[in-house]
């Protein structure tokens, strides 16, 4: 009921060129998240599913049916913007039961659902305030609250998460999360955190200055990069690239280790090197190691570790997860 | 936001108001063009000879051309001038928390009501009165010699009249523009470190750039045609020195029921009105978009 | 059941008519009034597109005695030859009657008629030990408003005229220039602002008026200079005789009491400065309505109606100036203690033979063309910028020609 | 934003305002002041501010002498109507010209601004016939119309103006949630643009209703709004300032109320707040 | 040159008593993070700060003197403002620059100063670009530059990375820390961001509903949280509460345990639940374990486990990391 299928779908702001091309199917009912350096053309790639911008060239097909000449409002999306946009007029309850009203769905029902609604985003005590009088966090619950509430063939949304705390986060996540499993509904999701991407997604879909690097579930993603652009991207801290005698001892240009399989030893076998800074947060430490001749090594190990800046530290990667990757920065499949 | 099916809507959005201007626009002036190579005289009706471009020649040589052309640019740069430079003064201190506000801004907008004539008879009569009027009082309470208004300054007097009349206009427009300015931004250039007056030319300005620019087309338009303060107040006089092109076109049509002289003199309007116009859009055109 | 549409001018003659419209009706329920009121410039211009343009929208017109000429000419104006018998049209004041005919058939039926003349405050005379001779000359008008002049008492010795536009500074100066002998066209219709005598009268107005007249002079108009003498600033006043029952009347003017009247002046030369004017109602061609509308001419400028004002506002607020009868009528000579001036000062004006000189057109303070309106405003331009000083009187005098000229040649004339 | 003023700033403020305003004022209070005079006090000098003898004759002599309601209620039609109408044709186009310009929009602007450059004289003749031909003349539909086009490119510019400072986010988060094109307007554009509406409203009720040109040439009784009462009163021969004060306190007592009540619609924009 | 000092501040919006009262004490140079649930008054506090809300009640004092009735002009600081708030007229150049051409800098200098932050944001190719022509992150960039750029006394920071994805985000985290550092120069800065809050701060304060909670190092909040707010709130996945018997034999209301301080087995002596739900980021897995009569723990284990949703989990929480808390919600010294 709501599959997306972007046809070699490109776009330019008069000349800039921002998304060159990109090619795509959505499943119908799937939950996709877009990802990608900022700026890199995800906000532009929603709005064109939207209707919002005019493809420069290419098709969207939703359900099958060309839409690029359908007007928004005709598409039957819903969406969360970046920049909230909310109704500046509208109290919150007015924002989210604006496209209820539009639906012409009875009083009574739009009453129901916003309450509920409200309550699963804690607003439930602000139903009655206008958006000027809300906390970022707040305008963006309101945002989100607008989308949900509608049964819409697919979600749209640009960072919904951006100014809400953790905490609340995690929830948000998880009643985002069943909310689409509960009605069966497409979603496109643009993060850019790298949790709400690895548990939300079914499929992740890697940015890159428009162009689509990589289109795979969370953890294909994660342990099979198809590139260096990817395996750097995925991931917090990012993966350590070291290139020469160690890389081509392993027959690749460069090679990849996530800080996390990295075993970090006072002394031993591996690359020695000088923690120049330690970071701790409680659960986990970082540790940045200066190796000389590689260059800055990431490394995280949980808990509190006794390494102070300043200590030397032996690095081994645990070699079953070393990514290898070719001069053209493709992965080395192994 | 700009889409295809935007621009197709837009284009059926305007079309109503367009097709109207136009027929609003086309029918008159494809009489007056008509006339305008005719000799007609309502006062001679039956005789509706051609005569090519004399109405023209007649218009563009007549002596008070070049005079009434000279006054209309005075006329409308100076009201342009103070009613932009008052209004948006105005328009900030009427943005102020003022106690009362309500109140008060109607008494700005006040001036706005009195039509036109009304306004220059009691502004002849009641203040610039060299004898009996409020502005002679003041002068000869305070020891000076009354101002003869009309016979020294005639011209500055109806620019005085007219600027009284159409600065509520450009205060009530972009009071209404400063009511939209962001108080984020302002608050913004406060943390950069501004004060009220860089606020002002940094952020404000260019926030009003574009009411402006309305204020000032808008304005421009009707100030071409300013006439019925002159007709009450000094007849055009003395000489010519507060006759303008509308007086002149009016004198042509109303006064000498010359309608074939006063269709020519209505073309050579539009056309002075699209030339300032055009020179106006260069200046401060670029603000309508964005 | 009729609607006539009246134009008329908001004058306070017209006024009252209008309160008095009941009397019409009931004579005649079967025709109903509605007024268009406007003022005289307005009026004139909204009556002329109508009737050129054949619109139809009125059925009485209120016109001058400029108009009647030309629009009779036109066949613009329906004949009033079928007047009831005790309309008794001889009763109107021969010149009055002349105004309102053309080729000796009645265009259109006077509803009060004026001439001008001279006004002035017999108690600033008296201080100065001057007396107002019977026939004052201009020489006689010049010394006495130099005389009566007191600048530091807003005490000024003349008001005339100078507002700019063919019915404001241009219908005095015409009428003075008159009786300067000078005259707008010669015979073949050639301007005539390059002669002595027009130069005569411009530098003599100029100059009294700078030496005696009032600030702010060259904006001054009929309104205006009532109200100066209204409020006791002027000595003396060279204007409409209608002005005549508002100065003298307590209630607006603060020297009702103290003013005296005389004939316009003279130069001498056989001819006073004093003009002719003449509100008219008249019906125009093509109108459906035309019996009612006779009906209502009929009554309105009818003797019954005089009666009917005196009855109902008193003698002094009659319409004046059409009726011999009415001067012949000893309660209005005494309600009215200008009657007798005005009317040697109409039966002084003579529109055919305006000045001294033959001319080609008929007018007393105009010449009765279309073109006049025009010309007049343009000329009467120059004059206020002459009387303001931004111009010497040469120069004004130069333009005038020179517009009048181009205009003239323009229209087509000698026809 | 929600910081008190401080106090002298406040009183700084509202007394320089009321300086500005009064003074801005006091010709039309002057005018009140004048109608209840008797016309020899309007005239004396030195003048008169309020010892005089206080007098409402020149009311009276109004009423008596012309139908003031039937031309105050011509005006209401005329100015209203015409307004209205216009409005009703000017939202959509300039909600097209503000939110999808294209190339032409600065030039469409330009000439709708072009169709008020023809000096209403040079035309009179010709539109005179036409109405005349069309019966429209002393008609309130003809004058409608002819106040309606003229009023129309002012509204559409003043409506540009006001519709580009709402976020066009705003405007797309209601098309995403469903709204066709005519509710987006009604729903959110009309009433986020409140403020300038209002002041469009204003001032072009105002211009129709001063708008003396065409009032005065295309109408005789049955349509002729306050102008024609007005025209009435100004210059007849008698001093009239007094009586023309009051008509003209009479026209323009109609506009103070409907200022009064647009006042209250001035209120500051709502944007803040609603996008980032 | 820029201690900020809070003494008792309160404010209210109209009878919402937003901030019912807080003191506090930021050291000159100090780096302090303002963490809290979305509408705690993180915000508004730091408007408080920056003077652009009038302090209900209490004082504020900069460098020791009382600056409640200085304008925000005069009081020296910088801010980056949740909605961004960029001069929408102006280009990137011309926002960044504005702060520098208020203070009069000469143009060579304001040119080199904004290129230096065009580079460090990476903003250099859209300089001129006007505010709308940008992604919701470039925005929040200039934001950014525009506060940085200046020196003042102090800096405020309201979320300014919450629209940057994780590369860039870890950047401009090391950059601003640097900065602060390199000029010594107090900064506020509210996130959501644990990662953030916890690596950048100094001393982070923990606000709840306008009250201060805990005021302390990150790790002090980490590991001794002052009562079971901080406790939940500080530390992602949230702390896991017990009560009941396991709490009581430990002379507790409440005891909490972290997700990473407990070990998973198959078998065992422990907490016995059946896993729920298992989110797998790559680096490491959370479980969500059903344990009957506790509720649901979570738990975060290194890597990928063999356990799958459905399979029984036997919980050892590391008894030197457990937290105690009294009936009143305070934590008991240990
Ligand atoms: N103008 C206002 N009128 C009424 N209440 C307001 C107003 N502004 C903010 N609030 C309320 O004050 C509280 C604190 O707002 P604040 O913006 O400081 O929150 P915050 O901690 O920054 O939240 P977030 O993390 O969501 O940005 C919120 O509950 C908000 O609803
Ligand atoms: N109107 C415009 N004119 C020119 N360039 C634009 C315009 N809108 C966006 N861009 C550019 O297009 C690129 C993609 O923008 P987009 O908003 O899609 O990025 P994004 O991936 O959503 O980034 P972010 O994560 O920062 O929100 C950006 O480099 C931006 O500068
Ligand atoms: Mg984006
Ligand atoms: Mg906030």
């Amino acid at each position: 009921m709501g599959s997306i299928q972007l046809q070699d779908v490109r776009k330019s702001f008069g000349n800039i060129d921002v998304i060159p091309g990109a090619s795509l199917k959505i499943e119908d009912g799937e939950f996709v998240v877009f990802v990608g350096p900022s700026g890199c053309g995800k906000s532009t790639l929603l709005r064109l599913i939207a209707g919002l911008e005019d493809v420069t060239g290419g098709h969207i097909l939703i359900d099958g049916v060309d839409v690029v000449d359908t007007p928004p409002a005709k598409r039957g999306l819903s969406m969360v913007f970046q920049s909230y946009a909310l109704y500046p007029h509208m109290s919150v309850r007015g924002n989210i039961a604006f496209g209820l009203k539009m639906a012409r769905m009875p009083k009574a029902e739009i009453d129901r659902k916003v309450n509920e609604a409200a309550g699963v985003l804690n607003l439930t005590s602000y139903l009655e305030r206008k958006p000027r009088e809300l906390s970022g966090g707040q305008r963006q619950r309101v945002a989100i609250g607008r989308a949900i509430v509608r049964e819409p063939k697919a979600f749209l949304f640009d960072e919904p998460l951006s100014n809400l705390d953790a905490a609340l986060r995690v929830n948000m996540r998880l009643e985002i999360a069943r909310l689409q499993k509960e009605l069966g509904t497409t979603a496109v999701y643009v993060t850019h955190d790298q949790v709400e991407a690895m548990t939300m997604a079914d499929r992740i879909v890697v940015l890159h200055a428009g162009r689509i690097e990589q289109f795979g579930s969370p953890l294909e993603l994660y342990e099979r990069p198809a590139n260096l652009f990817v395996a750097g991207f995925i991931g917090s801290p990012r993966m350590n690239f070291v290139e020469g005698p160690d890389a081509e001892r392993l027959g690749a240009r460069t090679i990849g280790v996530r800080p996390e399989h990295i075993t970090v030893s006072r002394s031993g076998d591996g690359w020695k090197g000088m923690v120049s800074v330690a970071e701790h947060l409680g659960s986990d430490t970082f540790l940045y190691v200066e190796v000389p001749g590689i260059g800055t090594l990431t490394v995280r190990t949980p808990g509190e570790l006794g390494l102070r800046e300043g200590d030397t530290a032996v690095l081994t990667p645990d070699p079953a997860r070393i990514h290898r990757f070719d001069a053209n920065g493709q992965a080395i499949a192994s | 936001m700009a889409t295809r099916q935007t621009h197709m809507l837009g284009r059926i959005l305007i079309a109503p108001s367009v097709l109207l201007l136009f027929i609003w626009m086309i029918v008159p002036l494809v009489m007056t063009i008509y006339f305008s190579v005719l000799h007609y005289d309502l006062l001679n009706p039956g005789v509706h000879d051609f005569i090519g471009f004399e109405n023209y020649y007649y218009f563009l040589t007549d002596p008070a051309f070049l005079a009434s052309l000279k006054n209309t640019l005075v006329l409308v740069g100076s009201v342009l001038i103070i009613t932009v430079v008052l209004g948006t003064l105005v328009a900030l201190l009427m943005d102020q928390p003022v106690i009362g506000r309500n109140f008060v801004r109607l008494m700005v907008i006040a001036p706005f009501f009195v039509m036109p004539t009304v306004s220059a008879l009691v502004w002849k009569n009641l203040l610039m009165h060299p004898v009996s009027g409020f502005f002679a009082w003041i002068a000869t309470s305070l020891g000076f010699r009354p101002i003869d208004w009309f016979a020294q300054a005639p011209l500055f007097s109806i620019i005085l009249i007219v600027a009284w009349q159409w600065l509520p206009f450009a205060t009530l427009i972009l009071l209404t523009a400063l009511q939209s300015l962001d108080e984020e931004q302002k608050e913004a250039a406060e943390m950069d470190g501004a004060h009220a007056f860089s606020t002002f030319f940094y952020i404000t300005l260019p926030h009003l750039a574009r009411p402006i620019t309305v204020v000032i087309l808008i304005e421009t338009i009707f100030l071409l045609s300013v006439f019925a303060e002159i007709f009450v107040t000094t007849g055009g006089g003395p000489g010519l020195q507060t006759t303008n092109i509308a007086f002149l076109i009016y004198s042509q049509a109303l006064i000498q029921y010359d309608v074939g002289g006063a269709s020519a003199g209505g073309l050579v309007a539009v056309v002075i009105a699209n030339i300032v116009a055009i020179i106006l859009v260069r200046l401060v055109g670029k603000n309508l978009e964005t | 059941q009729t609607t006539l549409t009246i134009a008329t001018v908001n004058n306070g003659d017209m006024v009252r008519m209008q309160g008095l419209t009941d009397d019409f009706t009931k004579k005649n329920p079967d025709i109903n009034v509605k007024w268009v009121t406007l003022e005289e410039n307005v009026l004139r211009q909204r009556v002329t597109t109508d009737i050129a343009t054949k619109g139809g929208q009125f059925d009485v017109l209120t016109i001058g005695t400029y108009e009647i000429p030309i629009w009779a000419k036109q066949s613009w104006l329906v004949p009033l030859d079928k007047l009831p018998a005790d309309y008794d049209v001889n009763d109107i004041l021969p010149k009055i009657r002349a105004a309102v005919s053309y080729k000796d058939t009645l265009y259109a039926a006077p509803f009060y008629g004026e001439s001008s003349m001279t006004m002035y405050r017999k108690d600033l005379f008296e201080k100065a030990g001057l007396t107002m001779p019977e026939q004052p000359t201009w020489d006689f008008i010049f010394d006495a408003a130099k005389k009566i002049t007191d600048k530091s008492t807003e005490t000024y010795g003349i008001c005339l005229r100078g507002k700019a536009g063919w019915g404001e500074n241009m219908a005095f100066l015409t009428a003075m220039s008159n009786s300067y002998g000078a005259r707008w066209f010669d015979e073949k219709w050639q301007p005539q602002f390059n002669t002595p005598e027009w130069k005569a009268t411009l530098t003599d107005y100029v100059k009294v008026m700078k030496e005696a007249g009032p600030p702010g002079a060259s904006s001054n108009g009929f309104n205006e200079n009532l109200a100066l003498f209204d409020a006791g600033k002027c000595g003396i006043w060279i204007d409409a005789t209608v002005a005549a029952s508002f100065i003298s009347d307590p209630k607006q003017s603060k020297v009702a009491d103290k003013v005296g009247f005389a004939p316009a002046p003279t130069k001498g030369l056989g001819k006073t400065a004093a003009w002719l004017w003449a509100w008219n109602l008249a019906i125009p061609a093509g109108s459906k309505k035309v019996d009612a509308a006779e009906k209502f001419i009929a009554w309105a400028t009818s003797k019954d109606y005089l009666k009917l004002v005196a009855d109902k506002e008193g003698w002094a607020n009659v319409p004046p100036g059409t009726r011999t009868s009415l001067y012949n009528n000893p309660e209005y000579q005494k309600a009215a203690p200008f009657a007798a001036q005005t009317l040697q000062a109409i039966n002084s004006a003579d529109p055919d033979h305006p000045t001294v000189k033959p001319v080609p057109y008929t007018g007393v303070q105009y010449a009765a063309i279309p073109e006049f309106q025009g010309i007049g405003t343009t000329v009467g331009q120059q004059f206020s910028a002459a009387l303001s000083g931004s111009k010497s009187v040469d120069a004004a005098l130069e333009a005038a020609q020179a517009s009048t000229e181009r205009e003239m040649k323009r229209s087509g004339y000698p026809k | 934003m929600a910081r008190k003023r401080t106090t002298t700033r406040i009183v700084v403020s509202t007394v320089s305002a009321w300086v500005v305003g009064f003074i801005f004022f006091f010709p039309i209070l002057w005018m009140i002041l004048t109608s209840f005079k008797t016309e020899l006090d309007a005239f004396s000098i030195p003048p008169k501010f309020l010892f005089f003898h206080w007098t409402t004759e020149n009311y009276a002599t109004v009423q008596e002498r012309s139908n003031y309601v039937h031309h105050a209620l011509n005006s209401v039609i005329l100015a209203g109507g015409s307004t209205l109408i216009a409005l009703l044709i000017a939202v959509p186009a300039a909600y097209a010209m503000a939110f999808s310009p294209t190339k032409r929009t600065r030039g469409t602007l330009m000439w709708m601004l072009s169709t008020k450059m023809m000096p209403p004289v040079g035309v009179l003749v010709p539109i005179y016939l036409l109405f005349r031909d069309f019966n429209l003349l002393d008609s309130r539909i003809g004058l409608i119309a002819v106040l309606c086009l003229g009023n129309l490119p002012i509204v559409i510019w003043m409506l540009f103006t006001y519709f580009k400072e709402i976020p066009k986010d705003i405007l797309e988060a209601a098309r995403m949630d469903g709204a066709t094109i005519g509710k987006e307007m009604v729903y959110i554009l009309m009433p986020m643009a409140v403020p300038g509406i209002a002041s469009t409203l204003l001032l072009n009720v105002i211009l129709a209703w001063n708008e003396a040109f065409w009032t005065l040439n295309l109408t005789t009784s049955t349509a002729a709004p306050l102008t024609v009462f007005i025209a009435s009163y100004s210059s007849p021969e008698g001093l009239f300032w007094a009586k023309l004060s009051a008509a003209s306190t009479l026209a323009i007592a109609p506009i103070l109320i409907i200022g009064w009540f647009s006042q209250k619609q001035l209120v500051r924009g709502l944007t803040f707040g609603a996008v980032k």
